[in-house]
């Protein structure tokens, strides 16, 4: 192993993705050259991933304050107001390199990073979600992935305790090289009880929680911003293994602990393990910190300042505690059978010290680390949006029914219950809405009627086509889902994927989607108060869709008025809300039955987006709906499929003479739009609510029987379809490769 | 021929099992038991009586399908 | 009626369990650690779900070899009610109070979904307020609920109606669809489903509420 | 001391895992395999140098933990 000495040359810069004007500004900044532990240092702190050096510039326009906003971005996550002196704390993050190496601890130790995240604040987890992308369902590698990503995802949350309710799956050649794992986290704690990062007081202990630190993934921050190539094998060993069991104890003595007040601040070992957590802590505070390394509670012998600084092991914690609750604090650790050690103190120098075997092997300047990162105004360009492409020049189906059989059976349309039937949905007793909706719903513990909903969303061949338009559909997307089933959409957190910002078609699309999404959040009071970006996912120049997914919360009062999308009874009445489908750009239809990715994705008209949803909400909670359902990929017969499927009940709908194009109408991916069911008694009350909203509402049919009919135009057995949605993921999963 | 296929955690891979059985063992009342790693054993029947190429098959199939070489080794041996 | 439930590091349905014994009953179930020795004077004991210890070695394996199993035995031994879900089962396995094994699902993942079982006998304090044949829904969530014996305890259970809850659609690959078993003296019933996980209309249902208030109405 | 404790299936014991690799194994084209068992490993570190009241204690552990004696067998080994 290197040791602290060693030369430092250009090569060893460079392989810590280090350019050598960021080099020069290390040297500027300490006066000398720096040893190898402040190199391993400097690359963590410095590197997109910790530094957010490309992207700090644009996350700035995004709009993170609003009236229930408690704590916005730069927190381990964000903390939004629920009433009641109660907080719902979130925030997503990316495991996307890890997983595609290793795909069950990837996708697993992502999981169990973003848990942290939340119960480092002093939350108890209450849900979880997770966005997936991977590539061509025929890339021989793809299986492999899936299985491994799903079981990593289900290993570590149903180990821990955590519902996982909801997320996406998408197939898509251009993730081949680079799959994506997002994966989300809530969790509940009272509004003023919600702990924090940044250290208080000179002179007091910095203890270190939970396991023990060993080689793992060392390096592994630099990894997640580096462009993969052929030579992926040889960074395999920086693998890590998660431990559910060692965090779910960690949970429950953190949780204990916080209680008892001992704790000033508190900081997750997440990414570039030590040195982020410890630097975070005493830059906030502005405070000094120093370390001595020979404390560190280590798993493997002879282990160099380096690596004890640089190591990913998960389930650790960093926190600083009161001197005088110590023994308190760690008879708790000792309980739950965790290590604590006490392994520096907070200083008044703004020196970050490391002494080790003796020595001091790093002492640089604390606020640097973090406030003289390198930050880019990387240069973009923004690609012409494609030629739109009108209805009229799209061929009409033949056969609908085919047509409609074919969609809601392909690898983005078909059941994910493959997926979520893997993930204990059910535990905590709170779930009011399981995966298969538009959003899940769970119970806030202790209250008998008040609910969160949560969704995920993002539709990458929108991003990719137009990125101001993709990103604000991302989250007008989310918050109609998250209205769908009946709540007040309250905020979002991002994980913003994209591939190499320093190629300026690349950042024009990201700063194309960060201005889409921040227009969508200020139309829509849809605030952003945590997130994660990952750039550089490119193999071999080839980058993946531009994936913004949104993650959204929101409010119920009460859940005994939730919407689910399902039919219910026979002779309800089926009303579209919003206008009619007309657009066929870039929608399913297009690129599922007719192979072709072209034209403009919809627009969102997000004042229309408001009123729209504002009023199906209301609609849902006045109990006039029997079932609602947003409309978006696959269009309205795509919907009504769903809602007949999710029960086994069909309709009879029929589609207005006068309409531009028929297969505009039913497959067209318009936005702003819902179905929903009434019972008869109640539709000239809906069908009013409307008017008076401005909201056009147009009957379609009815609810019964066991086709789908659609008049004069198809018919096709419910059953028939579910067959073919509900088959697609187990028959793909059960082929061998 | 039968053949036992060893898997095992390549060193410094973190085991949250072994750590776990450490402590269980320790609180039966076992001591002196330093590190426990666990591993797996495959044991695999094979047709025909060429050895040699019976070895390089099941070193394929470890390799490909029953080691996560990213971070595990294993080893290959013909017991009859 | 008092009851109590045993927790182990891992565990993590215990907060569902206490959150509906509580919900039927009225009563909050005395928590129990898993490093005492001694339980308190209850009527039933519960064993929760979750992932003792990880699971590691084997589901179940390491809990059972702690000290508070003896005092579940002994407190089984004179007649009080012991119930285990999921994990719970496993641990009365592993632990010798109940016959068989818990392995891999036969599909060799993780299932969580709603099932529907045949309640095989209403000769016991925890299903004697269903009827026999009934079928009630219950979620499941595991990935070690395939239950194996070997033939001659198999036919022992059958032949002493000791079957209490048997799967409609096996989900598991579980030996003859056993979904939950009781002990030779009737007190003992392991089942991998999870009974309070369907309790209130929130959940979708209510199949589960019998089998508490007939448990905590048993003895007098 | 280094000790290898293996623990496989009895005799009749269903073996899902087994199963399963089995079906992935010639699914992946490997043909002439006959039945596959899974079992565990478990290396364990021995503080002493009495390798007789080791291997006794070892016995001890497997019995007591490391196996499920209904399903499983167990054998001890000192390594060196
Ligand atoms: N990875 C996943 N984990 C859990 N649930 C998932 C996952 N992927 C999809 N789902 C669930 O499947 C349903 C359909 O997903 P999707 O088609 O993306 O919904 P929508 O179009 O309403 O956003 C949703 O309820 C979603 O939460
Ligand atoms: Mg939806």
């Amino acid at each position: 192993m290197l040791q602290n000495d060693t030369p430092i040359t250009p090569e060893l810069i460079a392989s810590h993705g280090l350019k050598p004007d960021e080099y020069q500004r290390i040297l500027d900044l300490i006066g000398r050259e720096p040893t190898l532990t402040e190199l391993g240092i400097f690359s963590a702190m410095w590197n997109e991933h910790c530094s957010y050096k490309s992207s700090k510039k644009w996350l700035r326009t995004l709009p993170t304050t609003g009236p229930r906003v408690i704590c916005g971005p730069g927190e381990n996550a964000g903390v939004v107001d629920i009433d009641d002196g109660q907080a719902i704390i979130f925030k997503m993050e990316s495991h996307n390199h890890p997983s595609f190496i290793e795909p069950y601890q990837g996708a697993a130790t992502g999981v169990g990073g973003i848990l942290r995240d939340v119960f480092t604040m002093g939350a108890r987890p209450v849900a979880a979600m997770n966005a997936l992308r991977f590539g061509s369902p025929d890339h021989p590698k793809t299986r492999h992935l899936v299985s491994g990503v799903v079981s990593g995802v289900g290993g570590y949350g149903n180990s821990f305790g955590v519902p996982t309710v909801g997320g996406e799956v998408n197939f898509h050649p251009r993730y081949n090289g680079n799959i994506l794992v997002n994966a989300f986290a809530a969790g509940l704690a009272d509004a003023d009880k919600i702990f924090y990062s940044k250290a208080e007081g000179v002179g007091l202990p910095v203890v270190y929680l939970g396991s023990k630190t060993g080689r793992d993934g060392v390096g592994g921050a630099t990894m997640a911003s580096a462009e993969f190539d052929e030579s992926i094998e040889e960074k395999r060993p920086t693998v890590q293994v998660g431990d559910p069991f060692g965090e779910k104890l960690l949970l429950e003595a953190c949780l204990e602990l916080m209680k008892t007040g001992a704790v000033i601040a508190i900081q997750d070992m997440g990414a570039a393990g030590l040195t982020c957590s410890a630097v975070e802590m005493g830059a906030k505070g502005d405070l000094g910190i120093e370390l001595d390394l020979d404390k560190v509670p280590c798993r493997e012998a002879n282990m160099t300042a380096y690596e004890m600084m640089l190591s990913e092991s998960q389930e650790r914690m960093l926190m600083v505690l009161r001197p005088e609750q110590e023994e308190e604090a760690e008879a708790i650790f000792r309980k739950w059978g965790l290590d604590f050690a006490i392994v520096g103190w907070t200083t008044d120098d703004l020196r970050f010290r490391i002494r080790h075997q003796g020595a001091v092997v790093a002492d640089l300047p604390i606020k640097d680390l973090g406030d003289q990162a390198p930050e880019y105004d990387r240069p973009f360009v923004r690609r012409p949006v494609p030629a739109a492409l009108a209805a009229a020049d799209v061929a009409e189906p033949n056969d609908y029914a085919e047509v409609l059989l074919k969609i809601v059976s392909s690898p983005d349309m078909a059941s994910r219950r493959w997926v979520w039937e893997q993930y204990d949905h059910l535990i905590q007793g709170n779930t009011a809405q399981k995966p298969g909706g538009d959003a899940a719903v769970i119970r806030v513990e202790g209250h008998d009627k008040k609910g969160l909903a949560f969704s995920l969303d993002v539709t990458p061949r929108y991003c990719e086509a137009d990125p101001f338009e993709g990103g604000k559909q991302a989250i007008a997307e989310c918050w109609r889902n998250l209205t769908a089933v009946g709540a007040e959409p309250l905020a979002a957190t991002d994980n913003l994927n994209f591939g190499n910002p320093e190629k300026p078609e690349i950042m024009g699309q990201f700063v194309g989607a960060i201005e889409g999404i921040g227009a969508a959040c200020r139309a829509l009071d849809f605030p952003i108060v945590s997130g994660n970006v990952s750039l550089y996912n490119e193999t071999n120049g080839v980058g993946i869709l531009p994936t913004p997914a949104i993650g959204g919360v929101g409010l119920m009062p009460d859940i005994d008025a939730m919407a689910t999308i399902a039919f219910k009874n026979e002779g309800d009445v089926i009303v579209q809300i919003g206008r009619d489908g007309t657009h066929l750009g870039q929608s399913i239809y297009l690129r599922e039955i007719l192979g072709r990715e072209e034209g403009t994705p919809p627009t969102v008209d997000l004042a229309e987006e408001r009123r729209v949803g504002d009023l199906v909400r209301g609609l849902i909670r006045g109990r006039l709906v029997t079932a609602c359902h947003d409309l978006s990929d696959g269009g309205l017969l795509t919907a009504l499929a769903e809602m007949a499927m999710a029960r086994g009940l069909g309709a009879t709908v029929a589609i207005p003479e006068a309409v531009a194009t028929r297969h505009g109408f039913l497959f067209g991916e318009d936005q702003a739009r819902y179905v929903v069911t009434v019972s008869p008694s109640v539709l000239d009350a809906v069908t009013a609510a409307a008017a008076e909203a401005g909201v056009e509402a147009r009957v379609l049919g009815t609810v019964g029987g066991e086709m789908l009919d659609v008049s004069g135009i198809t018919t096709i057995s419910v059953a028939k379809l579910k067959q073919g949605h509900d088959n697609w993921f187990p028959d793909f999963m059960a082929v061998s490769d | 021929m039968k053949a036992r296929v060893t898997v095992t955690l390549k060193n410094g891979v973190l085991d949250p099992q072994g750590k776990a059985i450490e402590g269980a063992l320790g609180a039966l009342g076992f001591a002196g038991i330093g590190s426990v790693r666990q591993g797996k054993v495959f044991d695999i029947e094979v047709e025909g009586t060429d050895a040699v190429k019976a070895k390089a098959e099941l070193e394929a199939m470890a390799a490909k399908l029953l080691a996560n070489t990213v971070i595990e080794n294993y080893r290959v041996e013909i017991v009859d | 009626m008092k009851s109590a439930v045993v927790v182990f590091p891992g565990s993590n349905r215990e907060r569902d369990m206490i959150a509906a014994i509580e919900k039927i009953t009225g009563h909050r179930p005395a928590v129990v650690w898993h490093g005492d020795h001694d339980l308190p004077k209850v009527d039933l004991i519960v064993v929760p779900g979750g992932f003792s210890y990880g699971d590691y070695l084997r589901s179940g394996a390491i809990a059972a070899r702690e000290p508070i199993m003896g005092a579940i035995a002994r407190e089984a031994e004179r007649g009080v009610g012991v119930l285990g879900v999921c994990n719970g089962f496993q641990i009365l396995c592993e632990a010798g109070l109940l016959p068989g094994v818990l392995m891999r699902n036969a599909g060799l993942k993780f299932i969580c979904k709603e099932v529907e079982l045949r309640v095989e006998t209403t000769d016991s304090r925890f299903t004697r307020g269903y009827a026999k044949g009934q079928v009630i829904r219950s979620p499941v969530a595991h990935g070690d609920g395939n239950f194996r014996t070997d033939d001659e305890t198999l036919k022992r259970l059958q032949d002493e109606d000791r079957v209490a809850f048997r799967y409609v659609d096996n989900p598991n690959g579980s030996i003859d669809d056993i979904a939950g078993i009781l002990s030779e003296k009737r007190n003992i019933l392991g089942m991998m489903p999870h009974p309070e996980n369907l309790i209130e209309p929130l959940n979708g249902g209510t199949d589960g509420r019998p089998l508490f208030e007939a448990a905590l109405a048993a003895v007098a």
